[in-house]
């Protein structure tokens, strides 16, 4: 079998894989953003207890290796909380939290970059501090989380094909799963990895994109 | 001044930081329409004396007075009380990320639940009265610092307050921008707006305050008006701290 | 056989000799990929044009591959044009290519938030302008881009897990090898992750203490916030 | 999904056909692997389908990777292994084996002009690489590494069969072994010749959880059926495995 | 002034950003010990014109001579020339990451190569100079801007410079803590050391400076001693500016 027949029999297979990939990165980083924000938030302005809650989480999370954590959920909370859901939720939750925990930490970073004088400000035109924070200092922080918020994006990437330890099949699992039909390796492995180069490189472009459309004279974005 | 009701009254506040005590019983009172400017060496409690009235910082221990209402042990109510005294800053603190129309706006928005459009309205208005209505696109990076002041009045002037608390409005300006602010506030002075003003412009406090406090060490050592502060006996300490800004002159 | 002379006699003898492997390929990896964080940070904000653009381009195509293709590319794909890597050179190569490119975006992002008063300073002093970014901004640097330098030693301690694919038995590897010949996956992976577990809280908290050490009054929040930790 | 946790047809109402689902590796050819459209498909595969049909009741097909595939087992999530599993006492002592099905035999690969033959690496004076939980490996740290006859370090193990022909052919590797038909596919065109066979007696089964005693017991009459019946040879010849 | 020795020569100085043209050739002379001062409106390239002088920025045309070496044109040993023309900034510039005499000693152990040792001491002599020695293991942040900015001028005194070139070294400072920092100035003025000093201290320029310079739209608009400024009709429109800064106190 030459190379390029094995592709064209084989890429709507590898495209789904690539649907598969996106479909867990997307929701991960979904939810890594729904729940790090706020914990980043709750972390810098929280009582005492939530943040030592918060602190646990983010210890938790990033502490244990992905596969770990995907068996936990998998085999172990899901069923124990009675839930019975499809794998793919399970990848695409652990993933989310998980990022969620790395994120809050880029957030965080980013909260404690804002000026102090934008809360008192925001304070002494009578808002609440909930509302400075809505409508002054996360504006603020995210533009600059944004850099350091896309290299999230390649990890998840890359953390995704654990998730075939549950039987979800992404992209570098169908990658897998030819090479150990056709015996041809290196030049599906580098045709994966163009892909995934893609890949990134079109959330790069995404990105950047939107650091433009929110970019704002003389605050730093740190656009790359 | 043809009317002598009073507006805030600050009674006996206190205030440490840790082991340092920086007010020890500042009381005063403020009537309708006065301009009272604050002078004092550095590190006195003049900002903190200041932050203290809107609950920025929590005093210790005193009262504050805003017309008849508590200020202090306001709980919740403080961010009421807090649309009613206007706050201007040193380093103007406006939000970055706001455009100067959307700093002076957003407040009125969300806090004062104003529609956008009428906000918008008021917004440009008040960049207005401070000449600022042509800017009123450009983002806080983009102005000078005189500007950017002249737009942070404008926020405090669009919550109709019923003081502003300046805390050394200028001294972040080159001589030239310190001028446009200054007129500003003697605009705002001139038409009956209270305002209590944290500086060291000696120029501007002698020809606009209606009393001159002058702190030191936590506490109102002297006051009174201008002209008693340039004649008498009275302000003795308050003379030798302004001796200084001379002395170099005068070798 | 039951449960603790599995883990005792079997399980955690092997654990320990991939623990070992995995240390060492972390305690190597770790420095070079500093340095090449530094130089190329250094490189992309200061360098001349074709500099700056030749490590921008390497890290995008070194972020954008996933570490595990870039190991198989570096183990059996470069043999065809006549480098052979041992599998543990593979692994540490990738590693410190992975390790450099992230870190030298943390580096780059915390060069670029030092104020640019601080370089005109020094060369006002008589400094060339390497002398400056040596001996005055890359110090700055340095401690602001701690936080994410130690998130950056996180991931290589988990990841260091990937040499297993090339043959490379550490810590994860060894887990696996016992998992599949007794099948008692869960009791293994449970210790493998404690292990993990173990290792990261000991690196924050070598970070923590770091970061006291080279704190700077004014310059960075370090250690405010043990709770972030703990 | 578990065939357990369906609830019990209430009385009197004809029971529904159970489904059971079958846990393969999506990478281990002629057994159980993925074609192009996507669907699981193998001897393995096709003979649980025969086997189904032949005791009445479903078959689901799962992929997963070799981590997590007896976790999933034990907790349900699948019902049995089938594919291309080596029946090991160890193994035992986990999960239920149905009676075997196939006796593999192993094949040992060397480089074309290397001129290495089955003694040499019967004697442990070669570099072996052998995918990871196969017969192969577990062969050679029974009979070299534990005999004392080869290190322990002179045994490469990776994740699929391709990659350990990628590094023979690179000269890593001075051997390999595999299972034979597998390793005639993974060597044809390269320079890579096979010296020898080892006949290690070992057995595939089917994993069934311990406890799961019905199931085991049709899984057992269903291969016990399937190996008399001509459509094993039909899989045999299909899936070129014919001794 | 007993020696006439021309020390600093600026010829025919021009530099543009962009369209903007900001120095429209500037020349002037630098006797040994004198100090002058430049005074002029915001925006006018009076810190474009410092930073000239030692090629922090690079002019587009026009020459600086120190002494009978030409500065402009000299191509990697800038560096050196750097090291013989010491500059204090507006924000002082202090290296956050290094105490007090850490900021002083750095340079003359990296560029002079001196030993550390010695570089301690010449440090911490430098300190006493400014009367900072106490403060020597107090990092930047720590430091009140008076004391930052009598760190910095320790900085440039180490490397025995020249001329020191002072960008509105007290601008940033409130008028208690101005102070400090002109005292010490003044001290080095008498003590002979040349200084160029863009400042807004009218105070200071009429006492310390040998001549002041008007700057205006990017040329020299005025010049004279200090004595022709307070007396003649020449410093027609500088008058005209400074007269700002007491307008708003003779309204
Ligand atoms: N949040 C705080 N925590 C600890 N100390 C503080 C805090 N805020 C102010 N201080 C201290 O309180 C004292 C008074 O400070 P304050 O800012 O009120 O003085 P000031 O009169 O406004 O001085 P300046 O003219 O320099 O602004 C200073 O010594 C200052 O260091
Ligand atoms: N690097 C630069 N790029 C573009 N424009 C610049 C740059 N540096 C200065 N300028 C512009 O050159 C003009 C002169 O600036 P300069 O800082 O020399 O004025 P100045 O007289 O020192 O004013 P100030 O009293 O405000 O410090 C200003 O309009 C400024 O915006
Ligand atoms: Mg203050
Ligand atoms: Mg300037």
């Amino acid at each position: 079998m030459d190379f390029s027949a094995v592709i064209t029999e084989w890429f709507p297979y590898l495209i789904g894989g690539i649907f598969a990939t996106l479909g867990l990165v997307g929701s991960a980083l979904l939810l890594g953003v729904l729940f790090g924000l706020p914990m980043a938030v709750a972390q810098v302005y929280g009582k005492r207890p939530i943040r030592f809650l918060v602190g646990i989480f983010v210890w938790f999370f990033r502490g244990l290796p992905v596969l770990v954590l995907l068996f936990l959920f998998y085999f172990g909370i899901f069923p124990g909380l009675g839930m019975d859901v499809p794998a793919f939720f399970v990848g695409a939750t652990v993933l989310g939290l998980r990022g969620a925990a790395y994120q809050s930490q880029i957030f965080r970073g980013a909260i404690q970059s804002v000026s102090e004088g934008q809360m008192i400000a925001a304070r002494s035109v009578g808002m609440t501090k909930l509302q400075s924070i809505q409508n002054v200092i996360l504006p603020q922080a995210v533009r600059v989380a944004l850099p350091g918020w896309s290299n999230e994006y390649p990890n998840i990437l890359t953390d995704s094909s654990i998730c075939y330890a549950i039987g979800v099949m992404e992209l570098m699992t169908r990658t897998s799963q030819i090479v150990s039909q056709t015996y041809i390796t290196m030049p599906i492995y580098l045709l994966c990895a163009g892909i995934f180069i893609l890949l990134n490189y079109a959330g790069m472009r995404v990105l950047h994109q939107i650091e433009k459309k929110i970019e704002i004279p003389g605050f730093g974005t740190g656009a790359a | 001044m043809d009317n002598t009701e009073t507006i805030l009254r600050v009674e006996n506040i206190h205030k440490s930081f840790g082991d340092l005590e920086v007010l020890k019983g500042v009381s005063f009172e403020v009537t309708k329409g006065e301009t009272i400017c604050f002078i004092g060496p550095s590190g006195t409690g003049k900002s903190t004396l200041l932050r203290c009235i809107n609950l920025l910082t929590q005093p210790d221990q005193g009262t504050v007075w805003l017309g008849d209402k508590e200020v202090t042990n306001s709980g919740k109510n403080i961010n009421h009380f807090r649309q009613k005294i206007g706050m201007v800053f040193q380093n103007f603190f406006l939000f970055d990320h706001l455009t100067a129309v959307r700093n002076v706006e957003v407040a009125l928005i969300k806090v004062k639940g104003m529609n956008p459009k009428e906000a918008r309205e008021k917004a440009l208005y008040e960049l207005r009265q401070v000449g600022m209505e042509e800017w009123a696109e450009h983002y806080p990076a983009e102005l000078s610092g005189g500007q950017a002041q002249r737009v942070s009045i404008a926020r405090a002037l669009a919550m109709d307050p019923d003081v502003i608390l300046f805390d050394e409005p200028t001294s972040a300006l080159d001589p030239e921008l310190t001028r446009e602010v200054l007129e500003v506030m003697k605009k705002l002075a001139h038409a009956g707006m209270t305002m209590l003003v944290v500086t060291h412009e000696m120029g501007f406090a002698c020809n606009v305050a209606n009393r001159i406090m002058f702190m030191e060490h936590g506490e109102i050592k002297e006051q009174g008006s201008p002209d008693e502060l340039m004649s008498e006996t009275k302000f003795e300490r308050c003379k030798n701290f302004i001796g200084q800004f001379n002395d170099i002159s005068g070798d | 056989m039951d449960q603790a002379e599995f883990l005792f006699q079997i399980l955690l003898p092997v654990l320990m000799d991939g623990l070992a492997v995995t240390l060492k390929l972390i305690v190597l990896t770790a420095p070079f990929g500093l340095v090449l964080g530094i130089l190329v940070a250094v490189g992309r904000v200061y360098g001349s044009k074709n500099i700056s653009l030749i490590c921008k381009g390497a890290v995008a195509f070194i972020k954008g591959t996933p570490l595990l293709l870039m190991l198989f590319i570096l183990y059996f794909g470069l043999p065809s044009v006549g480098i052979t890597l041992s599998a543990f050179m593979a692994s540490l190569v990738g590693f410190v290519m992975c390790n450099g490119a992230y870190n030298s975006e943390y580096i780059r992002g915390a060069i670029s938030s030092i104020k640019e008063g601080q370089i005109i300073a020094a060369q006002a002093l008589g400094m060339t302008r390497m002398q400056a970014v040596r001996h005055i901004i890359l110090p700055q640097a340095l401690i602001r881009a701690i936080p994410g330098l130690s998130n950056e030693f996180i991931y290589l301690i988990k990841y260091s897990s990937l040499a297993y694919m090339l043959t490379v038995i550490e810590l994860t590897g060894a887990g696996k090898m016992v998992a599949t010949k007794y099948f008692e996956y869960t009791e293994v992976f449970v210790i493998v992750g404690a292990i993990y577990l173990l290792l990261v809280t000991i690196t924050t908290i070598a970070v923590m203490l770091i970061e006291r050490k080279v704190a700077v009054p004014g310059m960075t929040q370090s250690g405010r916030n043990m709770l972030d930790i703990l | 999904t578990s065939s357990e946790e369906t609830p019990a047809p209430a009385q009197g109402d004809v029971p529904e056909t159970t489904i059971f689902i079958v846990g393969i590796d999506g990478e281990y050819p002629p057994y159980s692997y993925i074609d192009s459209e996507g669907n699981p498909q193998g001897f393995d595969v096709e003979s649980v389908r025969w086997i189904a049909e032949n005791q009445g009741f479903e078959v689901k097909i799962q992929p997963m990777a070799w981590d997590g595939i007896i976790p999933a087992l034990v907790n349900g999530k699948i019902d049995m292994v089938y594919s291309g599993l080596t029946i090991t006492d160890e193994r035992k002592e986990k999960v239920n084996f149905s009676i075997p099905y196939w006796v593999v035999n192993q094949s040992v690969a060397v480089q074309e002009d290397s001129g290495y033959t089955l003694d040499d690496f019967k004697n442990g004076t070669l570099v072996i690489g052998a995918q990871r939980g196969t017969t192969g490996q577990m062969w050679v740290e029974k009979n070299l590494i534990e005999t004392g006859l080869m290190s322990k370090d002179n045994l490469k193990t990776y994740d699929n069969f391709p990659l350990v022909a990628e590094d023979l052919k690179n000269g890593r590797l001075d051997a390999a072994i595999y299972d034979k038909p597998p390793m005639l596919d993974a060597i044809a065109g390269k320079p890579i010749v096979i010296v020898g066979e080892i006949n290690t007696g070992e057995e595939y089964g089917v994993a069934i959880r311990k406890g799961d005693v019905d199931l085991l017991n049709s899984m057992n009459e269903g291969i016990t059926t399937l190996m008399a019946d001509p459509y094993w040879e039909e899989l045999k010849i299909k899936y070129e495995m014919a001794e």
